[in-house]
């Protein structure tokens, strides 16, 4: 056991802190909390790029760095405790790129692997599964593709598409066996949608912090070369399971709130002790604390996490055991930051004018509260799979 | 022990409840809020006209005469709806700090026009810090010559103060023989005062920020005696308390509506939502809560509305529908998943107002104190 | 509304009050915080009967004084204050007495109910529901009574029978529809069994707490006459619905640990605060009123389901909500009455030495913790009640 | 980051956990506990036998020389039985308080009979109130003629004094020219000395009340230097404090482990009990809390074992685990029903012994306080 990093790790670490500091100088991006995953940039992709960032854990054949799990999450923690402009290659470097190298064809590594290690323009990748009555539960997923000869047919509709509204490709999971006898577990497909194609149509959804983040996807009558299906066929759902524990071993899901978090801590310590109630003060103190405490654990989980990913064993009730216990910490930081901060917290960035007590972005990321314990799978149906997975415990 | 309402309050009750129901679509709401004043004017002449915003005051005032008990379900009614109006800091905040302290002739001029709704009145509590600390107004009212004053200070999260047509303030009186903190009808139209509009995602009503910067007044504008300002204000904060948690009962009733009505569609697993045992668990809790919350707050309600001490019954009411109203709103969104995070959806409304009224007056926490205290804690 | 109670009940509190002062004084019994229902004292509810407080809602025809159920929640309020030992009639009272009236016989009526008014000797009742494979699940209660002439033959096993060892007699849940297509809820029926039978054996059970206050019952072809089949055959369940409402609707589940609670304000309030640190002191008061809090709605909720009997409605659900809520609070308090002790909070009455700061059965009411969410009906199936009886939501 | 175990922790792990598994049944815990000492004296030799009383001692006191995070590892086999020795008072409370503190000579006489199970030690740290208070130590040791002291003060909770061959102490000395804080060598035995037994139904340990009238001492009854004992003790507690941990993390592993196993087997309403929703969120949340709570107690104890600054690592661990423990024996009480309410079964060792071990050291509010200095507020 060894609970600290290694010389190299830690030079890594500097490193990208360095980086990192350097392009927030040059007014690269500021440091904003709340949004799920930092905005899309693709220039800032593209220095991660020249720095062997992305695809840092692949394989050298694809233009990766062959690093581990734990380097990834050295440079995801750095990454979002600053909240870096990350969105253009996340989701291709976080869960696009493993799936290919698990499941998908030369050509498709070969198209898209080195494009997206590259941060070259037109790989940004959206999450085509959830749909209206297909949440949580993606076995009721109601998309169709249909053979056309060396084509799919894709009809249905998508939902809480995070970032549909710029990406260049979608990551489809839709029905392609459509015999209503066969269970949606054997009866799906993985394809790699293209964005621009005739018959995508992106609807914006606007969220309740009055930003736009997500969308619907209507998908009407779209062609996708069978060159673009993903591993076999009918054989989506087994291989969406490997997936996603990739999205939920993250760290992202504790350091969403990371600045929030960082500037009370600041405002704590900066507080005029000798103005303020003792017993409140003790309070602030111990919620602070408990906070902290909450913070380092739910740390400790992703950096375990990540190490037996490392170890290449299955993770998938322990990445669900780790984010459930993150996105938990993420919702609470916004409500006791609050009520540390009183009334005054309440006053967005919005006005003319700021209260001298304030935290940037903190109402916002309040707002975003409901949506932590959602994204990637409901806390409920993480629960579920460490109950099940985890403990072995019968499906219900 | 008596938990039946009365039936002229169940008339009330029906007949608001229908009325905001009938006028009050999402749709409309939405709609008010995006106006200049931010709120209906046409909606809030109505309310005028059923005599709402007299219902507490005595009829020589144009008023109703109605019970304090009364106006509290009307509040949870509106909350239910989520209502945005100048109500509270008009009808209950101004008026009951006009009934306890102005005199007789300022009585008739203030009170008909503001039980009419003609007139707008809202008052100025917290400080620059979001405080309201009665030892430090951080309001001061500096004497000039013949009567006159100088007021400077700020306050801020003043509720529709750019539609209000005065604003009171609380400040302490300086100079010779200096008076004490001390009442004073402002207007936002004066030399000396600035309005700044403040963004604050979490509530529907609209708050601004006062600056007073050597605003001038005159003798006249004092309202009540010098010096009693804050027995006068703290007269008004447990009725105004009360009102609040009235009104969160009400939202956390429609939030347990909604979610109550969301699961028993919503099809999940090839069965309804509300068929899983989670949650079932997760809706009994928020009826708990809901129940719970009704009853410490009418039981401050009642004994208030018939002039019994009840300090730490007020507290109690505060500081349960606090936490009762977010914690229900949380499991809320959790249950609607995707959808109640949109926007179109009008869960956030609630959301929102839990965490917004937890903040005002005091959170649970604070209250808690006041508890502790009537323990002799 | 009204939320104070009549000169006429307040003058009845005082009566009660006075009565329980006087046995105080009088050596009958002592303060004593844990148990689950005050000990037995066939003595002491002989008095109780004299006043006229057994069967106080009952109709006169039956002994009763046919007064409300807030006068009965006043009268259970000042004696679980004290913990008055009112173990010998407290069942026969809450609900075997109602059951009767119910859907006993004329007959049974008129048998038991004078005798219970009178807490006469040999009526002391205990419950037969619970079985090792059926607890919270009662449909699955195995024991058998098998027709047999003008009586039925009753075979199988109790557990959890609390008081069962000084008992006369136990109220019986068996199955008399043998025939296994038929389903629990249509083939049990409710007896009254007198437990000094032959063929009825009590096992004790020591529970955590050291105490022996439960047991096992075996039955071995007990013969019961038909005249103690209660209701009609086969309807036990139905009735048995209506009747553990009666158990769930009390505020016993809300003063069980009245006395540390008392003890504790005490406590605190005669704590020497300048030795204290403020920030923990601080912490005391708000963790104290937090609990007074919640004990003053619990105690709104236990009157508002009294009235709610009194209007005759079906309770169901609110007794189910109010119970769910009273015994989170019986858990919490003894949690947080040891944190504020600390250490010394463990040591118990039985050494020869204690503590200058002590709370007599303080560390016994922690032992009796777990139990508090489970008699009577556990928490979950209290909140599948709530959800599906109250707010209508399918069954699971 | 390496959350592997060294090959030689491992070892010792699987061979500590089947041993324990292999002596410790119930029945056998049961039974030692109601004998004299309270403890197998049999047991206790062999586990002696094992090295495992000097597992951290150098080799020339007869230990082993292993590392602490070895120790913490034994700790949690421990745990998991809830075997109860005089291990924790002797071995590490008054072991590493020797090896801190005492001189070579005094080292060389009490480690290896320590260490060998032939003379048992404990260490009396709470005063009357059950208070760790240094800057009170409520203990005095006031100074006779020639070198000697009169020692006055009361010890509680102490464990195992009956059987312990030398008790430990901390007191203030008095008298001309004052040396402050100092450890001083006791035995129950002796003249002013008083043992009194404890009713703790919370704690597995016997525990007892130690109380010092005028007993008489001799300068050479002082442990170390006169004035330091406050350093020493400061120096033992973090480890105590993390071993402490580990022996919850192995009894919270444990609880997971029967309840699992339980809900696996047992059915209610026609399936396994494991198959209700609430039930696996219920088994879920106690293992997130069994890994969280291992997570942060190995991380600090291989940081003191490595010697390591680690002060804000060993109260988040203490932190953590208490309230993290303590809700999973309520959550696995309430799935076990009845059953786990009875004497018979084991659960309630754990539901005790999670209590007991919050109010050890200082509970989670008491660590984030900890927490909070090393943050800086």
């Amino acid at each position: 056991m060894r609970f600290y990093f290694t010389e190299q790790q830690e030079k890594f670490r500097c490193q990208v802190r360095d980086f990192l500091e350097e392009q927030l100088q040059a007014g690269a991006f500021s440091v904003h909390s709340a949004s799920l995953v930092g905005p899309v940039s693709r220039e800032f992709s593209r220095k991660m790029a020249e720095k062997g960032w992305i695809g840092l854990t692949w394989p050298q054949k694809y233009g990766g760095q062959g690093r581990t799990y734990v380097d990834k999450m050295i440079l995801n923690e750095e990454l979002f405790r600053v909240q870096a402009p990350v969105g253009y290659h996340f989701s291709a470097d976080r869960q696009v790129g493993p799936a290919l190298m698990k499941f998908g064809s030369e050509w498709q590594r070969e198209h898209f692997l080195p494009r997206i290690v590259r941060a070259e323009e037109g790989i940004d990748f959206c999450l085509l599964f959830s749909e209206p009555n297909a949440g949580s539960d993606l076995a009721s997923v109601a998309t169709r593709a249909e053979r056309d000869g060396d084509s799919y047919i894709v009809s249905g509709q998508k939902v809480w598409t995070s970032g549909g509204h710029d990406a260049d490709y979608g990551w489809l999971l839709a029905k392609t066996n459509l015999d209503p006898e066969v269970r949606s577990h054997l009866s799906c497909s993985e394809f790699i949608l293209d964005m621009h194609a005739p018959g995508v149509t992106v609807r914006p959804l606007v969220n309740i912090a009055g930003v736009h983040s997500f969308n619907e996807v209507f998908l009407d009558d779209v062609r996708v070369h069978e060159r673009y299906l993903v591993g076999r066929e009918n054989e989506g759902f087994k291989q969406i399971m490997a997936q996603v524990d990739y999205e939920r071993a993250g760290i992202e899901r504790l350091m969403q709130n990371y600045p929030v978090f960082s500037r009370l801590k600041d405002h704590v310590l900066h507080l005029d002790k000798t103005a303020l109630d003792a017993g409140r003060y003790a309070w602030i103190r111990d919620a602070l604390a408990g906070l902290e405490v909450d913070f380092q654990t739910g740390r400790l989980l992703c950096y375990y996490t990540a190490w037996l990913v490392d170890q290449g064993g299955n993770v998938s009730s322990q990445a669900a055991l780790t984010k459930s216990f993150c996105t938990q910490f993420e919702q609470r930081v916004n409500d006791i930051a609050l009520q540390i901060l009183g009334p005054v917290g309440q006053i967005g960035q919005g006005g003319p004018w700021r209260p001298p007590v304030f935290i940037e972005d903190l109402v916002e990321s309040y707002l975003w509260g409901p949506s932590y314990t959602l994204q990637g799978g409901s806390v409920e149906i993480l629960k579920n799979i460490v109950a099940q997975r985890g403990l072995g415990l019968p499906r219900a | 022990m008596e938990f039946r309402l009365s039936e002229e309050t169940k008339l009330l009750k029906d007949n608001a409840g229908r009325f905001l129901q009938d006028r009050c679509s999402s749709a409309f709401l939405r709609e008010s809020v995006r106006g200049e004043t931010g709120f209906s004017t046409a909606l809030w002449k109505e309310m005028a006209g059923l005599g709402w915003l007299g219902l507490i005051y005595e009829e020589r005032y144009g008023g109703v005469g109605g019970s304090f008990f009364d106006l509290c379900i009307l509040f949870e009614e509106m909350g239910k709806v989520l209502l945005p109006t100048p109500f509270f800091c008009s009808a209950v905040l101004s008026g009951l700090l006009i009934d306890e302290a102005a005199s007789e002739t300022v009585k008739k001029e203030l009170l008909p026009p503001m039980i009419g709704g003609e007139r707008i009145l809202t008052l100025a509590l917290l400080d620059e810090g979001g405080r309201c600390d009665f030892s430090d107004l951080k309001m001061e009212a500096r004497k000039g010559g013949d009567g006159s004053f100088v007021l400077t200070g700020k306050r801020i999260l003043v509720p529709y103060a750019h539609a209000a047509d005065e604003i009171l303030v609380c400040a302490q009186i300086a100079g010779p023989g200096q008076n004490g903190p001390t009442v004073f009808r402002t207007t936002g139209r004066s030399q000396g005062v600035k309005i700044v509009s403040l963004d604050t995602p979490l509530t529907g009503e609209k708050l601004f920020a006062v600056f007073y910067e050597e605003a001038p007044l005159s003798r006249d504008d004092i309202l009540g005696v010098p010096g009693r300002g804050i027995d006068y204000i703290e007269k008004v904060l447990p009725r105004a308390i009360i009102c609040k948690c009235a009104e969160m009962v009400g939202g956390l009733a429609r939030v347990v509506e909604m979610t109550v009505g969301y699961v028993k569609e919503r099809r999940q697993f090839g069965r309804p939502l509300g068929a899983l045992q989670a949650v079932q668990h997760s809706c009994a809790d928020m009826q708990m809560h809901l129940e719970a919350s009704r009853l410490v707050t009418y039981q401050a309600a009642s004994l208030l509305s018939e002039g019994m001490p009840c300090e730490k019954e007020i507290a109690m009411a505060k500081a349960f529908c606090s936490d009762a109203y977010k914690k229900c709103t949380w499991s809320a969104h959790q249950i609607h998943g995707g959808i109640g995070f949109t926007e179109e959806h009008d869960l956030h409304f609630y959301y929102k107002h839990a965490k917004a009224s937890e903040l005002a007056f005091g959170d649970a926490r604070f209250h808690r104190g006041r508890v502790g205290e009537a323990m002799g804690l």
